[in-house]
């Protein structure tokens, strides 16, 4: 069916709607519906004609004649998919409104209608008259779709939206007019043919009047009060399809312009992108900030339009991608939003006891945010990569920080939506619920044609049919099954999957590999304590995995920018599931996302300098030179560095770790961090060494790995809350694991690699045993514990061997980190960096002995006297950790030995040797089987003399103890836990000033009042908007154009 | 893995010789110190004495496992300390254990005594006994740094972790000594080493008059007597590290008892002139005092 | 002439512009809307006049054949017509709107009408 | 202007204001004066905040076994004069209550804790009054009481060591050093 | 007899919601009476360790009344007591010889008992001057124990108001000459009579709020 039907169905229904009789609304309900249906069928037709012949795009022609002298509309893939986008929109709208649609009767079902077919018009049409018909005929229905709305504010709302239109209707037709008069036509083809240099202004005030209707920022107050009070079935329209609708008038305009134009769109774009996604922040009512959010996605998808110089043609692939996850999530958004009761963003905590509803909102989020699989991410990864390619960093930097702040405001409100509490109720009817799910099965589906469009167009991979994404998609479906069952199947795939794939890793990756798939099947052991369904754990739980497991499966930069988000995103729902860890989740995400954006810039940076873009392989990272080569270093260096926390951007880890869940936390940090290391080897053994500015940048990462070390102990023995205790303890492990990395010699690597082994071995065990002592006692606070060692002694041995595992003291297999590490150290040159992490080195054990003293040791306290051990399913692998820690402290050899050969390609020189057990270096030696033989012989010796001279030793009670001779008082008061190391605080408690959490938190505070004063200039006065409007007129005009 | 059986009984030579060495040094030094203020002092064997009483004290208590195990921890640290690090230069007989491990695991195993005690004085549930060792953990942080620093240095100038490497470089005359070759180093570490040594001004640890007596506020009767023997061992073990490193090492036991003997003096001498710091003070010190000198012995080494 | 008509569309532009930025009254903003869309369409047209030519209707008086060199050219004045009949909708609406928002609070003014805002 | 001179004007001035009594002169710097029980917390502020009598040196009480009576002893001292005036007051010994000053002087509190315990004065609203102070279980009357024979109750409460004879120290050691009497 | 409110019975809710009871004396205070603790098997052994004992006397330092004072000088130059192997440890746990320096209130008493309870068998009570002995000038005082062997084993007083150091000194030869006679069994003494010694001490503590044997 002609494309024209589209329009004639549009404008037939509306006047057949206008014929019915006032109270036949049924009736003109349906032939709505209708009307939209057949609307949306012609459109899908259209694109599947397009889509599956690959045919020219179509004309046709009004009035019998050949444009200049007639209306033509054109029908091509484009035009077909975003018609199907508008018209399906306004179908589910209208499914959406429906009770409002039927209240207000066939007017406003016919302005609907009309609206629909006047966005549609806005698409097909190739006239710059008709383009200002229909924007006007979209101004009246949107004047008249406002009224649905119950909301009072919403009447003076259209009044501003009509002040303004009328100020851009003036100068749209008097620039339509003067560019009629210098080409004579008013085809938009014909006018693109003699280029807009001949009526510059005329064009400008064309251009400036279409961009209008972008609202862009600053000139968009009166929008958002459009978006705010409007029906949100109309708001998702007004968001969704006018949007889209409007971005590819903007396009078609640019066609006229041609090149010079596109500066100006790239700018407005931009300025909006940053200062809407700015302004949402201090926003407190959803659709407001949605509103805002719509606003920013299109001003970017307008700077991508702007940039097709370099784009070529994939700027139809991004722009697409970023459009119609906007469009989608948006609308979906919108629709959802209705079944909140309360506008504040707080009260979307009612939807949480919905958990496909919330599927629903990640869904969206994560659309917005542009985050895999959804189109947005494939769009953002090849606009980077066009961007840098083209040396348009400044450009990629303003994207990727407006980027952040919106997943900032976005991954908040999710926050809410997850933690807050709510008393109101969710009434989700049908009508409601087809819509969302609609949008969710498009995100998707979309999310699915732009991983094969990018397979097909970049040799990208589509991640929807990765193995290990699908398989933890795949528990979406199971989520109505009992925890256990879930988790043996968790536990079941990764151990079937390791085993199916062992063979493929080197020795490096293997240990990785190892540490990923069966280290996070043994935390998940513990997992089996949880009861009920534990819904979106696994979920969450199996993405971060995937995440990791495809991060050291890939080769590519694609593959690894993608498992790293993965990763990110699935660790995020896992931490947000802790207790009081909105907060932190929200620094967690934001702090991963930053450093992602960075490792994107990285990538697209390097592979503007390493053929074949968009994506290269990561060996080829060797292959970079010296301008591009530090940068890509310096920003790949920093992006990882936000997942192993180094200092400065650490901030995020203690609270995130230390409010997760029980079995969660030794995910998050005994593996997750690990990512982070991961991502280091890769770049150092691709990299090598860089200097920037003659400043070597292994020996910058080494003064950092230091100070983390130092400073990440330091703040770690001051901590009163156990698993607060081991957070830091982890930011400090992590410290001495990128020193050794940068340490760039052989020693090194095989010491980081000894501490990804030990870290994960002991922190995961440690945080098990705090986390069980803290489900049992109710209190992660240390000091309110004391005395727990007989209750809880397994959960005792095993933070003993942790304790003396970590502070590296032999025989276990800390020490052999440490015996690694000083002999790294001899070869390097340099030495002062070594000076602070020697200083770091004893400090450790200040916590470690905090932590089990605090905890079991000291005096036990009234009301824990009956605290039974910690579940068998927490205690279990700690268990199987003891032994671990055990034969690696004697066996190092058997993860070691391989890796050591394999290090030999990167550092021929300075490997160990391996004789028998001893194993030597080129300055020391080390025999880890004799030592543990020699200890517990020691030991047992002693041990027996002792019970051989002491064998009748009274076993008394806690307050059988001297004190003073007089009766110790309560256990509280005799319990000396609280504020540990007072002297150590004296001393040198002014290295532990805060200053990087005062660091962003002055930042985020300035943002926010910047927001809050850019605020104010929204008065809420519809001539202030009209004003805002002219004088971005003048601006525009004035910078591009000049005076 | 064929092992030397020969070791066994020349290891319990060695510690024979030094738990009697310690026990008269630590009666030495102490009668050195009453005399300094014009005290006849302890007899010379009453270390012994008050040892056997200890272990002929016919009843106990304990607190518990860990209770129980501390003394066992910290003379196991002692006795490995000592067996980890050849006792005299060039001789078989007393290399010791030697073989299993260097210099760093002397260094860590430093930590082994420490944290075992540690954990049984905290399982005995009195707050001194915390407070002791908070005490004594912060102080050990900011002690052990110039040490560390300066074993780094030495190792750097040598190139080898092997303590009899070390020694070995030390040999042909008292100009070999690191004393004189990394003086730097020798002063930073001989700073640290009066931190280590519970004597004042470092002593705030024990501070008899304050928390009586820190950590072993509940040892008594045999956990004592280990202690006690622990304390005889310790500081030789400790010394002889600082006198392989520093001193040129011993090529036999006259030397070994003089060159002990003047290192553990070093130690008294210090203590019985000044009076005590607090904790924090003492962190500072040693951060303002010793750990440049530490530094500065790396970055010239 | 037609620069004349042009001037005077462009001063019935700013002066409806002005009038819609600086009156406070609801009507009143309208009333210069009105006058601003007139300014615009006078300036369509004059855009479209050519000196010397007749207006573009086909009938006796211009033949169909020599229309091409006697008339002004049609499409401004096809132009204006819709942009007219355009105007008087969105002017109609808003005078509904006006008339909804006096309904509600018994005020002209537009101050009166920011509980949206920021 | 000499001490005692100026205790007599601080004298005549205090008598101006409230009903004391006249003054009884210890030493030129340490005076007694008498105040009526309801008119003492008056007189301590007016000391404490006109005459510059600061400090409460002490607090303390006397059995006046035979007149029925307490008599309490409030020891005021001002620094910079350096004299000390007392203040007593007296009680009934049968009703033996006072007005508790330890918010004036917070010391106040022990010595008042103090003379509950050993004399069982009550001061009603003193913090931790009724807490042991020295005494540990003591379940006698109060033992600074003139009514309480301490001689008998150690007699009943503790085992004599049989044998112990008591001289009176002065014929006693006369007795040693001279032992042929002079 | 009141009882201190921390020592009483309290209902304690558990972190798992349950209400249970505590009883601080039972649960907090190791219950076990004091045994007799035989010598050594072998005469030779346990002369040696007499030996031993005697020459090392370990003084808890706890001074209960004016006669501490008397004990610095001990320490001091002039008379240095370190000689004879005599020394002061700061915790009951590791010392052999408790003087009682002077009168004794039944307060001090209280914890006078639990500091000698707290030390190790074998263990050595030296009375120190006249109140010790028969209460001296406190003979008539209503709140001072008269006589110290009613309450502890004694195994030596030092007569005096107060005596000198030599006197101390010359005390401390005596008391090495009983304990290498084997004559120093005061601990095994104080548990054979441990009823007699308790009601002793209960009958002046009035207030009795700690367990019979502080271990």
């Amino acid at each position: 069916m002609s494309a024209l039907y589209i329009i004639a169905v549009g404008l037939g229904s509306a006047f057949v709607l206008g014929m019915l009789n006032e109270r036949q609304k049924n009736l003109g309900y349906v032939i709505t519906l209708a009307a939209l249906t057949v609307m949306s069928a012609i459109s899908a037709q259209w694109l599947i004609i397009f889509a599956a012949t690959g045919a020219h795009p179509i004309d046709i022609f009004t009035a019998g004649t050949q444009p200049p002298f007639a209306i033509n509309l054109r029908m091509g893939v484009i035009e077909s998919a975003l018609t199907l986008l508008i018209s399906l929109t306004g179908l589910l709208s209208a499914i959406h409104m429906g009770n409002a649609l039927v209240a207000r009767g066939r007017r406003a079902m016919a302005v609907l209608v009309i609206a629909i077919m006047a966005l549609c018009g806005i698409v097909l049409t190739r006239d710059i008259f008709n383009l200002f018909v229909f924007f006007e005929l979209i101004v009246i229905a949107t004047g008249g779709m406002v009224l649905l709305s119950d909301d009072e504010r919403a009447v003076s709302a259209g009044f501003k939206y009509l002040i303004v239109s009328q100020f851009i209707s003036v100068l749209l037709l008097i620039g339509i007019i003067f560019a009629y008069h210098a080409t004579g036509t008013l085809n938009i083809d014909g006018m693109a043919e003699q280029g807009a240099s001949a009526f510059a202004l005329a064009f400008f005030l064309m251009f400036i009047a279409v961009i209008a209707e972008l609202k862009p920022f600053p000139a968009n107050g009166w929008a958002l009060d459009i978006y705010e009070s409007s029906h949100p079935g109309f708001s998702a329209i007004f968001s969704a399809a006018t949007g889209t609708a409007v971005l590819f008038a903007v396009d078609k305009l640019l066609l006229i312009g041609g090149a010079e134009w596109f500066p100006v769109a790239s700018g407005v774009g931009i300025v909006t992108f940053v200062g809407a996604n700015l302004l949402a922040l201090p926003q407190t009512n959803d659709r407001r900030l949605l509103g805002y959010s719509s606003i920013a996605q299109t001003g970017l998808i307008l700077t991508v339009l702007g940039q097709q110089d370099i784009l070529g043609q994939n700027y139809l692939f991004i722009a697409g991608g970023l459009l119609l996850a906007h469009a989608v999530a948006k609308a979906g958004l919108y629709w959802l939003s209705d079944l909140v009761a309360s506008r504040q963003l707080t009260a979307w905590a009612a939807l949480k006891e919905r958990p496909l509803l919330v599927f629903a909102f990640v869904t969206f989020v994560a659309m917005l945010c542009g985050l895999p699989p959804f189109p947005g991410f494939y769009a953002k990864w090849e606009l980077a990569h066009a961007l840098a390619a083209e040396g348009r960093m400044a450009m990629l930097a303003l994207i990727l920080f407006g980027a952040l702040l919106e997943a900032g405001y976005l991954f908040r409100w999710f926050g809410y939506l997850i933690k807050r509490e709510s008393d109101e109720k969710v009434v989700c009817s049908a009508t409601q619920a087809i819509p969302v799910f609609a949008a969710v099965i498009a995100g998707w589906v979309l999310g699915f044609v732009w991983g094969e469009l990018s397979v097909t167009r970049f040799g990208l991979n589509n991640l929807l049919l990765t193995l290990p994404l699908l398989f933890a998609l795949s528990f979406l479906l199971i989520e109505w099954a009992p925890a256990w069952l879930k988790n043996t199947v968790a536990i079941g795939g990764m151990v079937a999957f390791f085993v199916m794939t062992y063979a493929e890793y080197d020795p490096l990756r293997l240990i990785f590999a190892v540490i990923f798939l069966i280290g996070g099947a043994i935390t998940l052991l513990a997992s089996y304590s949880a009861h009920g369904r534990r819904v979106g754990f696994y979920p969450a739980a199996m993405l971060m995995y995937a995440g990791m497991i495809m991060l050291i499966r890939t080769t590519d930069s694609f593959g690894f920018f993608a498992a790293w988000e993965l990763l990110t995103v699935g660790s995020y729902f896992l931490i947000l599931r802790g207790k009081e860890s909105e907060p932190h989740a929200l620094s967690y995400i934001l702090f991963s996302l930053g450093g992602a954006f960075l490792i994107l810039a990285g990538f697209a940076l390097a592979a503007s300098a390493v053929p074949p873009a968009p994506t290269f392989s990561l060996a080829n990272l060797a292959a970079l030179t010296a301008p591009v080569a530090p940068w890509v270093f310096v920003l790949l260096a920093v992006g990882f560095m936000t997942k192993t926390a180094a200092i400065g951007v650490h901030i995020w880890l203690p609270g995130a770790h230390a409010e997760a869940e029980t079995d969660v936390s030794p995910m998050v940090s005994g593996i997750l961090l690990k990512a982070g290391l991961y991502g280091l080897f890769v770049l150092l053994m691709a990299m090598g060494k860089q200097q920037l500015f003659g400043i070597e940048l292994t020996h910058a990462l080494l003064w950092i790995a230091a100070l983390t070390a130092l400073l990440g102990n330091l703040m770690a023995i001051f901590q009163e809350d156990g698993k607060r205790l081991l957070a830091y303890s982890s930011i400090g492990q992590m410290g001495y694991a990128v020193f050794g990395l940068a340490l760039m010699n052989h020693l090194g690597w095989l010491m980081a690699l000894m501490f990804v082994i030990n870290h994960y071995i002991y922190k995961a065990m440690l945080f098990l045993s705090v986390g069980g002592v803290a489900k049992r006692t109710g209190t992660r606070d240390m000091y309110k514990m004391g005395g727990l060692i007989t209750l809880m002694p397994l959960s005792f041995i095993a933070t003993l061997i942790g304790i003396i595992a970590v502070s590296g003291v032999p025989p276990l297999s800390g020490f052999g980190g440490r015996w690694i590490f000083y002999n790294a150290i001899m070869t390097s040159d340099v030495r002062m960096p070594m000076v602070i992490l020697f200083l770091a080195g004893p400090i450790a054990f200040l916590y470690l002995f905090r932590l089990i003293y605090t905890i079991f040791l000291g005096q036990l306290k009234d009301e824990f006297r009956r605290v039974k051990e910690a579940p068998f399913w927490i205690v279990l692998p700690q268990m199987i950790y003891v032994a671990l820690l055990m034969i690696f402290a004697v066996f190092p050899g058997i993860a070691l030995r391989r890796v050591d050969e394999y290090l030999n390609q990167f550092f021929p020189e300075g490997g160990l040797g391996w004789s028998g057990n001893e194993i030597t270096s080129a300055y020391g030696y080390w025999n880890p089987v004799s030592i543990m033989i020699i200890i517990c012989v020691i030991f047992g010796v002693l041990l027996a003399w002792l019970m051989f001279v002491d064998r009748k030793a009274q076993k008394v009670k806690q307050f059988n103890i001297v004190f003073s001779a007089e009766a110790p008082y309560r256990p509280e008061t005799t319990h000396f836990a609280w504020n540990f190391f007072a002297p150590y605080r004296k001393a040198l408690g002014f290295l532990v000033l805060p200053l990087a959490t005062m660091f962003w938190g002055t930042i985020t505070g300035l943002l926010h009042t910047g927001a809050d004063i850019a605020r104010r200039f929204y008065t809420g006065n519809g001539q202030t908007y009209a004003f805002h409007f002219l004088l971005f007129v003048i601006v525009a005009y004035a910078i591009r154009i000049g005076f | 893995m064929s092992f030397d059986w020969m070791k066994i009984p020349y290891s319990l030579l060695t510690l024979f010789i030094v738990v009697n060495y310690g026990f008269l040094l630590n009666a030495l030094i102490q009668k050195i110190g009453a005399r300094v203020g014009r005290r006849h002092g302890i007899p010379i064997w009453q270390n012994y004495v008050d040892m056997i009483k200890n272990y002929g004290l016919r009843s106990s208590i304990t607190h518990g496992v860990m209770f129980y195990l501390g003394p066992v921890f910290r003379l196991s640290g002692g006795v490995g300390l000592l067996l980890f690090v050849p006792t005299i230069y060039g001789s078989y007989m007393f290399s010791n254990l030697s073989f299993a491990g260097d210099l760093i695991l002397a260094l860590y195993f430093v930590f082994f005594g420490t944290l075992g005690m540690a954990l049984g004085a905290g399982e005995s549930g009195h707050p001194h006994a915390a407070i002791g060792i908070t005490r004594g953990l912060s102080q050990m942080t900011a002690a052990e740094l110039p040490f560390g620093l300066a074993v780094f240095s030495v190792a750097l100038q040598y190139q080898t972790l092997s303590v009899t490497e070390i020694v070995a470089a030390q040999q042909g005359g008292i100009l070999n000594w690191t004393l004189f070759t990394n003086p730097l180093a020798v002063t930073a570490a001989m700073l640290g080493f009066l931190g280590s040594m519970m004597r004042p001004p470092f002593d705030v640890v024990l501070a008899p008059q304050e928390i009586p007596i820190g950590p072993p506020t509940e040892y008594h009767s045999s956990y004592l007597a280990l202690m006690q023997t622990n304390r005889a061992i310790f500081p030789v073990a400790k010394i002889v590290i600082y006198m392989n490193l520093f001193f040129g090492g011993a090529d036999d036991w006259l030397t070994f008892c003089f060159k002990v003997f003047l290192i553990y003096l070093w130690s008294a001498f210090v203590g019985v002139v000044f009076p005590r710091f607090r904790v924090e003070q003492s962190i500072r010190w040693f951060l303002v005092w010793a750990v440049p000198l530490g530094v500065l012995s790396i970055v010239v080494v | 002439m037609a620069h004349l008509a042009m001037a005077t569309g462009f001063l019935l532009i700013l002066i409806g512009a002005w009038g819609a930025l600086t009156n406070r009254n609801l009507l009143r903003m309208i009333v210069a809307f009105t006058i601003a869309d007139t300014g615009v369409n006078l300036v369509i047209i004059a855009v479209g006049y050519m000196r010397g030519r007749t207006a573009p209707i086909i009938d006796g008086a211009v033949s169909a054949a020599d229309a091409v060199t006697r008339i002004i050219d049609p499409v401004p004045q096809a132009l204006v017509l819709t942009a007219i009949v355009i105007g008087v909708g969105v002017t109609a609406l808003m005078l509904a709107y006006t008339y909804r928002l006096f309904e509600k609070k018994r005020s002209l003014d537009i101050r009166d009408y920011t509980d949206l805002k920021g | 202007m000499t001490t005692l001179t100026i205790m007599r004007e601080l004298h005549t001035r205090l008598k101006a204001l409230f009903p004391v009594g006249e003054l009884t002169e210890q030493r030129p710097a340490l005076g007694f004066v008498t105040v009526p029980k309801e008119h003492l917390r008056t007189t301590l502020m007016h000391l404490r905040v006109k005459e510059g009598f600061t400090h409460l040196v002490l607090l303390t009480a006397v059995d006046w076994l035979e007149e029925g009576q307490f008599q309490l002893t409030y020891l005021l001292s001002n620094r910079p004069l350096a004299i000390d005036l007392g203040l007593r007051v007296m009680l009934p010994r049968d009703a033996a209550t006072m007005e508790s000053i330890h918010d004036v002087w917070p010391t106040a509190a022990t010595y008042q804790r103090e003379l509950r315990e050993m004399f069982g004065i009550d001061f009603p609203g003193s913090p931790r009054l009724h807490e042991e102070f020295i005494l540990e279980g003591w379940k006698d009357i109060p033992p600074y009481r003139r009514d309480f024979d301490t001689l008998k109750y150690a007699n009943e409460s503790y085992s004599q060591r049989p044998g112990r004879e008591t001289h009176d120290p002065a014929t006693h050691m006369k007795q040693q050093l001279y032992p042929n009497g002079r | 007899m009141a009882m201190k409110p921390e020592l009483m019975k309290r209902m304690v809710k558990g972190p798992d919601g349950l209400e249970f009871e505590v009883e601080p004396l039972r649960d907090y205070y190791c219950e076990a009476p004091p045994t007799v603790m035989p010598a050594a098997y072998i005469k030779i052994v346990e002369d040696l360790f007499n030996w031993a004992r005697a020459e090392s006397i370990w003084i808890l330092g706890f001074g209960t009344g004016c006669g501490a004072i008397e004990m610095r000088p001990l320490m001091t130059p002039r008379f240095d007591a370190y000689r004879y192997g005599v020394q002061w440890r700061p915790t009951p746990r590791q010392a052999n010889l408790f003087i009682i320096s002077g009168y004794l209130s039944t307060k001090t008493l209280k914890r006078a008992i639990r500091a000698y309870e707290q030390m190790q068998n074998p263990k050595y009570v030296i009375g120190l001057g006249s109140c010790t002995i028969n209460g001296g000038m406190y003979w008539d005082s209503y709140n001072t124990i008269k006589r110290l062997d009613d309450y502890l084993p004694v195994d030596l007083y030092i007569a005096g108001c107060m005596p000198r150091p030599e006197a101390l000194l010359s005390g401390f030869m005596d008391l090495k000459k009983l304990i290498r006679a084997g004559k120093g069994e005061g601990a095994n003494k104080y548990v054979e009579n441990f009823d007699w010694y308790k009601a002793n001490q209960k009958r002046v503590i009035h207030d009795w709020d700690m367990p019979d044997y502080n271990w």
